[in-house]
């Protein structure tokens, strides 16, 4: 795709699996960029096994459009689930994507299917396909840095900022005290902790799956007619 | 009274459309209260549910009287307006056909629960006799609180007088139990000066009465164990989610506002037509709702009199409201005056947006906060849009 | 009975999901709390399974027992308001009527008078279920009417203390001095009276309790229902923790149970002399016919 | 024909039909892509429809899926000997309208606050409405219209839908099998070979192999399993 001023990104997922921090992580990126952002989350009102979407708008540019991203340019899939069980607020997952857009999926097997394939080609759509919890499982050791490897990901493709701001943004995250995304995720923030015992040591590995994600994309070529980039882990 | 005590009146039930159009009338002198009333009478209503405002406390005691009298089935006095139409949404989730009526504060009482009766789907049928609503309080007319109906999606009448208040009522019961429409119908007119005041009103034979209520012939299902499916929330909260679509609130929308269209085509069968037209090639209408139509009139006869080309346009459907046939009726005429009982001026903010050249609407005459609407006040716009002189002293 | 509205029409029950078949072949429907009640949940196909609660949820649970316990689940309705409950309640297998915010007792009068002039000859059960705010904040005037006008329906009120659907705000069952969301120096005035509001306004029936019992639970709704098909309106009031607003970590949501048991959910039943005379009818009736079952499997 | 209502998916915020300006037909005609014709031209283009078109559906709803009143029979009766006559035809129920927790199994049911999770998944690209109340089926048929490519058929015992592409109405017994009789012929034109036969059977009623089933086939749902008295689960997994 492109070099734009403007993303539109949709992230979509499952209870739990980061999506709302990554939208806060990503939009503390570009602010310390100095660059733009906004973002909205959006929890349905059930409560478990719910799929979750947030929406960032990042722009080198003020931004003033408020709601959901119905368009988007950038769409990341936490969840192969989100595809095949249609957990998604908009079925089939791509509604609205624009021309010469991006796709980010972590799955651990094939889930386009032929007529997936078609429209996304006929959209001149790059979809870069990996597994982020194996990743995320590999290096950190846990499936909680799945985020991280999405949003590497997503960043390594599109160099929105270099990785001293997201550094500088998941410290922040991580050892910052006035975010809070929801009581569930203050559960799972404790989880984490305890595992690493120290915040530090958390961060180190967290920087250590989005550097090796990176390097990924730094292999991804967008100008190729391929519709879907393949990774193993 | 005890229901068992209550007399049971020899019926003989008939369709709506004999009822209104066919069945042979006979002229009475009686007040809008009495005229609602007497078609609460005719309609086989099952439940009433009544609690007092003035000027609406009268239409509700007299069907309180008629229940007594065993002409409806249930009838009691809530506790306040929003228990009132709290009751009847739910009493209309058990198939029955429902009438209460209420009066400005009242009706904003009672307004969270009205608002939802549309998209809960409520078959039922709302007297609202309209008064002063804002601070400081008084009981006289003034019909602002229609424009807070206006947007609520139920079907909205309004009645020029004792007449119109009789066969509207009576028309609603039919227009709202159509399986395409099956939302409530409001009828309107105002306290006092119809309400209170007498005037002349075919009746039919209060031994005619509407066939029973249908439960079956419903878009939804009644939820009265009877009807399936029983896994039923027919007005559950939607919101998106992964097993509720994005769309789902804004269809439902859609489907009310729809069906409130599909009412037009039986306010034509039973009323008429959304709208009457008195001298269709004026130059200048009188264009009004409600008793502000009865002074329009007046005022279209005065200038008729004195030779002036005036007509008079007489809206009586306020939603669906009948864009296509108020454009077609003005559409060679100079000025359009909208006399009203409000100070906000809805009707004419209404008409302006339906037409392509609103700038002909003449804002007014308007009176409010219980002032009567006096003919004269029109016969100076008419003056003034027709360019005439005159020395009428207001 | 209103079985057959339940019942799948033959020829489509083939193509019917699973979930409904089982419904109507191993569910409640048309049976004795012998053969499906609280005492053999889970050996019969509930009337609400899948809900969205959280885990631990005590009100989930209890509302699960409401659900058992029905007398006659094919002739009954319930009615709720939003909070929590609603989420469950929603999925069962029974219909719910769902209105705005506080107005099921008002809701539910209308509807029990209209099923009991369209059906005269038969019972059908109105229940209203709904949290401590919708039936004693919101919808205390249309709660307390209710009451007052002796409206022939049941009252169930799921008390957890607190305003938990929309985060953890004081209500006015929350107990005095509880710090909570709204209440930040802690509650000022008391916990709500509503058993004692409930008979003062003229219920002929009223329990408190906190259902730790699940027989005793059962016994009391089913006498509440009972009570009010014939003498008039009948009150609930059931403790139902919130485990998420007071921090109750799941393992010991019973053990908590247990302790409001002793403090503020003593168990108190009241009722009337009429309704104490409809519940002796029953369940004599009940136990004679669990006898005559019982000889006739023996014979 | 100028078609005023044509099959999705019409995109993110579609106008309902009857504010295009779309009308109930009168009694004795029906609605073609919103215009009032004949029965039999309706029932013509509706029955090629589903015969030419991907994976045919017929969506029964409470109406006819549950015995409760005596015309119950003869409906579905009828809808079955109809559902014999399209080739490949599915029949997936629609029996009840609450939204459903957490989520419905596309493969076995439809629920009108989210049509397209079936349609989409089983790429159904023709389908029935029949027995479904009316207020229901409208926001069904929109929602489909909106976000699918899907020609939609409304069988309505009362006024049609101007939502969909074909809309019948009064609906009974009758009047369905004057249809089959209409999608026999327009097969036989068709060319098209077809031996009656029943659709299959709902696939959430696959016989369960208790034999081998262990807690596990459970998945998510296990802990709802509950051992009966003297009844011994080891393989837990």
């Amino acid at each position: 795709m492109a070099e734009k001023k403007r993303y539109n990104i949709r992230i979509s997922g499952l209870g739990g699996q980061g999506v709302v921090t990554t939208a806060h992580i990503l939009g503390a990126t570009m602010d310390n960029a100095g660059n733009y952002a906004s973002l909205v989350p959006f929890f349905g009102s059930e409560k478990r096994m719910a799929p979750v979407e947030a929406y960032v708008r990042a722009s080198t540019e003020p931004i003033y459009e408020v709601g959901e991203v119905v368009y988007p340019d950038i769409i990341l899939i936490y969840h192969s689930q989100v595809i095949t069980h249609g957990k998604s607020y908009t079925m089939p997952f791509y509604t609205g994507l624009k021309p010469d857009s991006l796709i980010v999926i972590n799955t651990d097997r094939e889930v386009l299917d032929e007529e997936d394939k078609k429209v996304l080609s006929e959209l001149n759509a790059k979809v870069v396909q990996f597994d982020a919890t194996a990743l995320a499982m590999k290096i950190a050791g846990t499936e909680l840095a799945t985020n991280m490897a999405m949003m590497g990901m997503l960043l390594g493709l599109t160099k929105l900022v270099n990785e001293d701001h997201i550094e500088a943004a998941v410290k922040e995250r991580f050892l910052g005290t006035s975010f809070v995304a929801s009581g569930g995720t203050a559960a799972l923030d404790s989880a984490i902790e305890k595992k690493f015992k120290k915040k530090e040591q958390l961060l180190a590995k967290n920087m250590e799956v989005i550097n090796k994600t990176f390097e990924m994309a730094d292999q991804v070529d967008m100008t190729t007619d391929d519709l879907v980039v393949q990774f193993s882990i | 009274m005890s229901p068992n005590t209550r007399p049971t009146p020899v019926k003989e039930y008939v369709d709506a459309a004999y009822l209104l159009k066919e069945a042979p009338r006979e002229k009475k002198f009686i007040t809008g209260a009495q005229a609602m009333a007497e078609a609460v009478k005719r309609a086989n209503v099952d439940m009433a549910i009544a609690y007092p405002i003035t000027p609406q406390s009268e239409v509700m005691h007299l069907v309180g009287d008629i229940y007594a009298q065993g002409h409806i089935k249930e009838y009691y006095r809530a506790e306040e307006e929003l228990g009132t139409m709290s009751a009847i949404a739910g009493a209309a989730r058990a198939g029955v056909r429902l009438f209460t009526a209420t009066s400005g504060p009242g009706l904003l009482r009672g307004l969270e629960a009205i608002v939802s009766w549309p998209g809960h789907r409520v078959p039922a049928v709302l007297g609202i006799l309209t008064r002063v609503i804002n601070a400081p309080l008084s009981i006289q007319p003034d019909n602002v609180e229609m424009a807070y109906v206006m947007h609520s999606g139920m079907v909205v009448l309004h009645a020029e007088n004792q007449q119109d208040t009789f066969d509207m009522t009576l028309a609603s019961f039919a227009i709202t139990e159509k399986v395409d429409v099956y939302i409530p119908v409001a009828v309107a007119t105002e306290g006092f000066f119809v309400t209170h005041a007498k005037g002349y009103v075919e009746m039919t034979d209060e031994k005619l009465a509407l066939n029973d209520f249908d439960s079956v012939a419903a878009p939804v299902p009644a939820m009265d164990n009877e009807t399936p499916p029983a896994r039923i929330q027919r007005d559950a909260p939607v919101q998106k989610s992964n097993f509720m679509s994005y769309l789902i609130h804004s269809v439902w929308q859609q489907e009310i506002w729809d069906s409130n269209r599909r009412a037009m085509k039986y306010i034509y069968e039973y009323l008429g037509g959304p709208i009457e037209v008195i001298n269709p090639d004026a130059d200048v209408f009188v264009l009004a709702s409600g008793c502000a139509a009865a002074q329009a009139r007046e005022a279209q006869r005065y200038a008729a009199d004195e030779g002036l080309n005036v007509g008079l346009v007489k809206v009586r459907a306020i939603r669906p409201f009948p864009e296509k046939e108020i454009n077609e009726a003005v559409k060679n005429s100079k000025a359009i005056i909208v006399p009203e009982h409000n100070y906000i001026g809805w009707l004419a903010k209404e008409v302006r947006a339906a037409i392509p050249d609103g700038g002909k609407v003449v804002n007014g005459p308007r009176v409010y906060g219980g002032m009567t609407l006096p003919v004269e006040l029109i016969m100076v716009e008419i003056y003034d849009a027709l360019g005439i002189e005159h020395n009428i002293k207001l | 009975m209103s079985i057959k509205y339940m019942t799948p029409a033959e020829q489509f029950k083939q193509y019917l999901p699973k979930d409904y078949v089982e419904l109507v072949d191993y569910g409640p429907f048309g049976k004795t709390q012998a053969e499906a009640g609280p005492g053999n949940m889970g050996q019969f196909k509930e009337l609400i399974e899948e809900h969205p609660m959280c885990s631990g949820c005590w009100m989930a649970y209890f509302i699960r027992v409401i659900f058992a316990s029905l007398p006659q689940p094919e002739e009954t309705v319930t009615l709720g308001t939003a909070g929590c409950g609603r989420l469950a309640i929603s999925q069962a297998a029974v219909p719910f009527i769902y209105g705005n915010y506080g107005d099921q007792n008002a809701m539910a009068s209308g509807l029990t008078r209209a099923f009991r002039l369209r059906f005269p000859e038969k019972h059908k059960d109105v229940i209203t279920i709904a949290g401590d705010g919708g039936t004693m904040d919101i919808g205390f005037s249309m709660t307390m009417h209710s009451w007052i006008r002796g409206e022939k329906f049941t009252t169930i009120m799921l008390d957890n203390e607190v305003y938990g659907n929309t985060g953890g705000q004081e209500s006015g069952m929350s107990p005095k001095g509880a710090i909570l969301k709204m209440a930040p120096l802690g509650k000022k005035g008391e916990k709500m009276p509503a058993t004692s509001l409930a008979q003062a306004a003229g219920c002929v029936y009223t329990v408190r309790l906190s259902p730790t019992n699940i027989k005793k639970a059962a016994q009391v709704i089913r006498r509440a229902i009972f009570v009010a098909r014939e003498v008039g309106p009948t009150f609930v009031h059931a403790y139902t923790s919130c485990n998420i607003e007071y921090s109750i970590p799941t393992e010991e949501v019973f053990k908590d149970a247990k302790e409001k048991e002793k403090t503020r959910f003593t168990f108190e039943e009241f009722m009337t002399d009429e309704a104490r005379e409809v519940i002796e009818r029953v369940e004599a009736e009940e136990k004679a016919a669990k006898k005559a079952a019982k000889a006739k499997v023996v014979s | 024909m100028l078609k005023k209502v044509t099959v999705g998916p019409a995109g993110y915020m579609p106008q309902s039909a009857p504010s295009m300006g779309v009308e109930l037909s009168p009694e004795g005609q029906a609605l073609l892509y919103g215009n009032v014709v004949s029965v039999e031209e309706a029932m013509r283009d509706a029955a090629k429809a589903l015969l030419t078109e991907d994976n045919p559906t017929i969506f029964p709803g409470p109406q006819v899926l549950w015995d409760w009143k005596d015309d119950v029979k003869e409906k579905a009766a009828a809808i079955l000997e109809l559902a014999a006559e399209i080739p490949n035809c599915k029949i997936i129920p629609m029996p009840d309208y609450r939204p459903k927790y957490p989520k419905i199994d596309v493969k076995a049911e439809i629920n009108p606050n989210h049509p397209n999770l079936t349609i989409l998944d089983n790429k159904i690209k023709a389908c029935i409405f029949v027995g479904v109340h009316c207020h229901y089926a409208n926001l069904s048929l929109r929602m489909i219209r909106a976000g699918a490519e899907c020609y939609t058929i409304a069988l309505c015992a009362y006024m049609g839908h101007e939502e969909a592409m074909a809309s019948i109405r009064d609906t009974h017994a009758s009047e369905i099998l004057k249809f089959k009789e209409i999608l026999i012929e327009e097969r036989n034109k068709l060319g098209i070979e077809w031996t009656p036969t029943m659709p299959p059977r709902n696939p959430s009623l696959q016989d369960e192999e208790y034999t081998t089933l262990s807690p596990a086939d459970y998945g998510e749902y296990r802990s709802l399993i509950m051992s009966r008295k003297g009844e011994h689960v080891a393989d837990v997994e």
